[in-house]
């Protein structure tokens, strides 16, 4: 039974998701949902125990061979993809059940987690497929749901981010489905490891590389890079706590999975950078959404807005990662990708906090809001030094690898600009502080004992997460390193 | 519409030929065109035109949206229940093959219960928009 | 004939995309669009993609048309079409297309029979799918086992499509509060 | 002969398409598309016996049955600016 | 040689028109259209791909040897699929946003929520 696993965790929350549409009560649907993250949770730990130490898993869907059928295939770094996404999304849901109820009308709960598990689904089969059309069926599934869900924000801004998503998501999406149509007019084939075998022979051709024009503008318009972000800060700022949280520790994240995949795997190290020099786009694309970004970050008034932009530059650490071209920059990024996704987390749940009790996410409103909700405020303290990449955080993990794969390369004016960078960060983190226990809180903060119930626990559980492996960052060191391996 | 007897008779007419025409897409997708997918939209084009004709409360109690939003998911259930089952027959996910005593009998009945499943999908979805979108106003 | 009953209808969808972008009343819009769907259906009777032509036929005519207009019933009727950003349009739009000219240079012509799309995975299906599934129809053989797998995805995604439908307009009476107190 | 009749179809087409476009009413919009409609139906039946496959006239028929919901919807939403009216006029 | 490569060029066009239409019109709800002529397009140049000269619907018969390429017609039956389900959920949150805005104009949406901030 254990070779199904690697379909079994997709599937799962795919069966789950219309049982959880037809239970439609909100309690029940909840325990129902969270049940079957956590057994999705548990089946890709051992799937990537088990790619750890037995090498990379094939599963051919339909018993058909490869070329012919769809077939799966993990290796360490979509175990380490699917990983991160199923223990965000069990996280999530186990913490944001009272959230969640306030937040969202109470008939439209069950389809809420309904949606919430399709979302999972996608996520999941786009990291675990190794069809190219495949990666674009579920990347709708993914994205459909996630339009929904973020127009459940209270905010009627919700809707408009939805829709401006829904437009560039789609055009993305077609874009990479071009992309796929044109590789597959060179080469008959979709099966990735078949393309990966394919295309150096036809590298000459002026389709495979309008093909891959097309993958990357559609993947950067999925991963939100400058300039092509427009759609994320509103969208991450309006929608319901809980899809905040979620999108923000994976979307981003497995789009830029798709990317790794895209770049090395299907097209090679050799095409995507020395033939076709990406690195020359890729990294200023980098650096200004590094710059730009914090810069934006530094100047909202909204504070989820704020923590959206501020993952807009993460992603450009990301990225410039790749653009290095070395095997310590590949680490360092898909070391971000992981060790950013639960700071990011963590933030956004601290935020979700703080909503029990406040009226928005405005800086004004929430002054001194720390000081009536310690524990709180201090949680996003500590998240806010890791985003800075502090000693002993695992954001710093992260950022030296960065650092010491960009001296390695001798561009030492990027020292400077990640340097530079992590001081924005740090005025931004402040400004939010300062409001936070600095200010007098409002009478109004004062009188509000709003429980917030789980979700409290549940952020530091993602926060000491954060700590530990900051001072003993072997696991996911490793991981990224084995990850990384696969893709040279 | 009972002002306008020509489109109400005709839809009446015609109703009845649709959903037939959708059965038969529905089974005959094998050997022809067409297929569970196809075979949803029309059932349900055909169910919408008989909202357009007798008005929505009246194509509720013929095809409810509770009915809509259940037979909906028990499509997806089926879909992915063919799969399952091949599963617990000892092959992988999706393996027709052994679900009866020799594979080619087995790809038809997998075929078979696949496209049912997508049918029953489809038509309850489209209906299920289109009665959202109409009982919006 | 085949070439040019195939130029005659794609200039006809070029009449077609050419008036929407100039047509001022939504309604004429969405009868155009439904247009463009039932000319590229014929298209791809044309192409020998007859479940594909089927399905657009239904789809693209048939249902999208029919969203479009209960949508269109609920936000009324008068609504402003205008163009703006010309230029930034034209410019992205321009590049696009540059793109995949570019790309047309070395492509296969439409039909030939030994260009890598034909010979590689498709030929399999049509020389074995007859004795491995024993289906006449090829499309379905390919969809529903070969390749059952996306159509599983394809059904959850129009199952995820009613979800999201769902969320977003069922309504309840503290949604309609929202209304009154505009 | 098919082939003559394929082109004739085709004019219709055309001269239907031009007046999509120009309308002026939305009446002669619809009149319009109806024709175009039943035109593409009888192109496809045509096609169909041009290349020896008619078995392909259920496309035709799926067209006819989609056209003619479509009409019903469009006239439907023209009277009573909603589609789920029961049709009963007041 | 069916027509060359013109199925291609036009299929191009058609693809630049939607995506013109996308970008250049206010009104979301022509967006929406936009998007769907952006995608059919796309669909016709997978479809003009899988065209084998001389060949016909890939259904068996005894009468016929050669059929054309069946893969992008699956292909393209899922894209149409996604396609109508994106329709359908951005018909869905137009509707809201007419609720909640009173128009479906960007420059009149973007106008009402910098009075927001």
């Amino acid at each position: 039974m254990t070779h199904h696993l690697a379909i079994l965790q997709v599937v799962l929350p795919l069966i789950a998701a219309p049982i959880c549409s037809l239970i439609n009560h909100s309690k029940a649907c909840w325990l129902f949902a969270t049940t079957v993250a956590w057994l999705v949770f548990a089946m890709s730990l051992s799937l990537f125990l088990e790619v750890q130490t037995g090498g990379s898993i094939r599963y051919e869907i339909g018993g058909w061979q490869p070329p012919w059928g769809i077939e799966y295939h993990i290796d360490a770094l979509a175990a380490f993809v699917l990983l991160l996404v199923s223990a965000m999304a069990a996280i999530t849901l186990s913490a944001f059940q009272r959230s969640i109820a306030i937040e969202i009308p109470k008939h439209k709960q069950g389809l809420f987690y309904t949606a919430f598990l399709l979302c999972l689904t996608g996520l999941l089969g786009i990291v675990a497929t190794a069809d190219a059309f495949n990666i674009f069926v579920f990347l709708e599934i993914s994205s459909l749901s996630a339009y929904a869900l973020i127009a459940l924000g209270r905010d009627r801004r919700a809707l408009t981010a939805s829709f401006e998503y829904l437009i560039m998501g789609t055009i993305g999406a077609t874009f990479i489905l071009i992309g796929i149509g044109l590789l597959y007019m060179q080469t008959g084939t979709l099966n990735i490891a078949d393309l990966q075998a394919r295309i150096p022979e036809i590298s000459h051709l002026h389709s495979v590389h309008a093909a891959f024009a097309f993958f990357t503008i559609g993947i950067f318009l999925k991963l939100a890079l400058f300039p092509l972000h427009h759609w994320l800060p509103g969208a991450y700022a309006y929608a319901p706590s809980a899809v905040s949280t979620f999108l923000a520790a994976t979307a981003t994240k497995v789009a830029l999975y798709l990317l790794y995949r895209v770049f090395y795997t299907v097209f090679g190290f050799e095409f995507s950078f020395e033939v076709l020099q990406l690195h020359y786009i890729l990294m200023p694309l980098s650096i200004l959404a590094i710059v730009i970004s914090s810069l934006n970050a530094i100047f909202q008034q909204d504070v989820k807005k704020m923590l959206a932009y501020s993952s807009l530059g993460q992603i450009g650490y990301m990225t410039l990662g790749i653009s290095l071209l070395s095997d310590v920059g590949l680490i360092a990024s898909i070391l971000h990708l992981f060790n950013h996704a639960f700071i990011k987390g963590a933030l956004f749940m601290t935020m979700a906090c703080f909503l029990f009790r406040t009226p928005s996410m405005r800086l004004d409103d929430l002054n001194g809001a720390g000081r009536t909700m310690p524990w709180v405020g201090m949680a996003f303290v500590l998240g806010g030094l890791g985003l800075i990449g502090i000693p002993l955080t695992s954001g710093f993990i992260s950022k030296w690898f960065l650092v010491s794969a960009v001296i390695e390369q001798g561009h030492w004016w990027l020292v400077a600009i990640i340097v530079f960078s992590s001081l924005l960060a740090l005025i931004y983190v402040w400004r939010v502080v300062e409001h936070l226990f600095f200010r007098e809180p409002s009478a109004a903060l004062v009188a509000n004992k709003q429980p917030i119930g789980a979700l409290l626990p549940f952020t530091w559980i993602v926060l000491l997460s954060t700590l530990y492996f900051g001072i003993n960052s072997d696991f996911p060191v490793q991981a990224a390193k084995a990850a990384a391996k696969v893709l040279q | 519409m009972k002002n306008n007897p020509i489109i109400k008779q005709t839809s009446f007419l015609l109703i009845p030929v649709i959903l037939l025409f959708g059965l038969y897409v529905q089974f005959h997708g094998d050997y022809g065109p067409g297929g569970g997918f196809q075979a949803g939209v029309l059932f349900a084009s055909g169910l919408i035109l008989y909202a357009l004709i007798e008005g929505q409360a009246k194509a509720e109690q013929v095809f409810s949206m509770r009915l809509a939003r259940i037979l909906a998911a028990s499509g997806l259930l089926l879909y992915a229940g063919v799969g399952v089952a091949s599963m617990f027959l000892g092959a992988n996910f999706l393996d027709y093959n052994v679900l009866a005593h020799d594979p080619l009998h087995g790809q038809h009945w997998g075929i078979f219960w696949v496209e049912l499943g997508v049918g029953l999908t489809v038509t309850s979805v489209m209906l299920s928009i289109f009665y959202a979108f109409t009982h919006f106003k | 004939m085949e070439d040019f009953i195939i130029i005659f209808l794609l200039s006809l969808l070029t009449i077609t995309a050419v008036a929407i972008i100039f047509m001022r009343n939504m309604l004429s819009v969405i009868m155009l669009g439904s247009i463009y769907s039932l000319l590229s259906a014929v298209i791809f009777v044309v192409l020998d993609a007859v479940d594909v032509a089927f399905t657009e036929a239904a789809v693209g005519a048939g249902i999208s048309s029919v969203l479009f207009l209960s949508a269109f019933a609920v936000t009324g009727k008068r609504q402003v079409l205008k163009q703006k950003n010309k230029l930034i349009a034209l410019i992205t739009v321009s590049l696009t297309a540059a793109a995949l000219l570019y790309a047309t240079s070395d492509m296969p012509y439409v039909g030939d029979p030994n260009s890598p799309a034909q010979t590689h995975v498709a030929s399999r299906y049509i020389e074995q799918s007859g004795s491995e599934i024993g289906i006449p129809n090829i499309v379905t053989s390919v969809l529903a086992s070969y390749r059952g797998f996306d159509t599983l995805g394809e059904v959850a995604v129009v199952f995820t499509a009613m979800i999201a439908v769902l969320l977003l307009l069922l309504r309840r009476e503290e949604d309609q509060e929202i209304d009154r107190e505009k | 002969m098919i082939a003559a009749a394929l082109v004739a179809i085709m004019i219709v087409m055309l001269i239907a398409l031009i007046r999509t476009c120009i309308g002026p009413s939305l009446f002669d919009r619809i009149l319009a598309i109806n024709t175009f409609s039943t035109a593409t139906v009888l192109m496809i039946s045509l096609y169909g016996f041009f290349n020896q496959r008619p078995e392909f006239l259920d496309i035709a028929i799926v067209y006819a049955m989609i056209n003619f919901i479509g009409t019903v919807a469009l006239l439907k939403l023209h009277r009573f600016d909603d589609l789920g009216h029961d049709g009963d006029e007041t | 040689m069916l027509s060359g490569l013109y199925n291609y060029w036009i299929a191009i066009l058609l693809m630049a028109i939607g995506f013109y239409i996308v970008i250049a019109h206010n009104n979301l709800f022509t967006k929406m259209i936009g998007l769907n002529i952006f995608q059919t397009s796309v669909f016709i140049l997978f479809i003009s791909m899988g065209k084998v000269d001389g060949g016909t619907a890939p259904i068996l018969s005894d009468a016929y040897t050669v059929y054309s390429n069946p893969l992008p017609h699956v292909l393209i039956l899922t894209a149409i699929v996604v396609s109508v389900a994106t329709t359908a959920v951005g018909l869905a949150l137009i509707v809201n946003i007419n609720r909640r805005y009173k128009t479906l104009d960007e420059h009149e949406i973007e106008q009402q929520e910098l009075d927001q901030e």
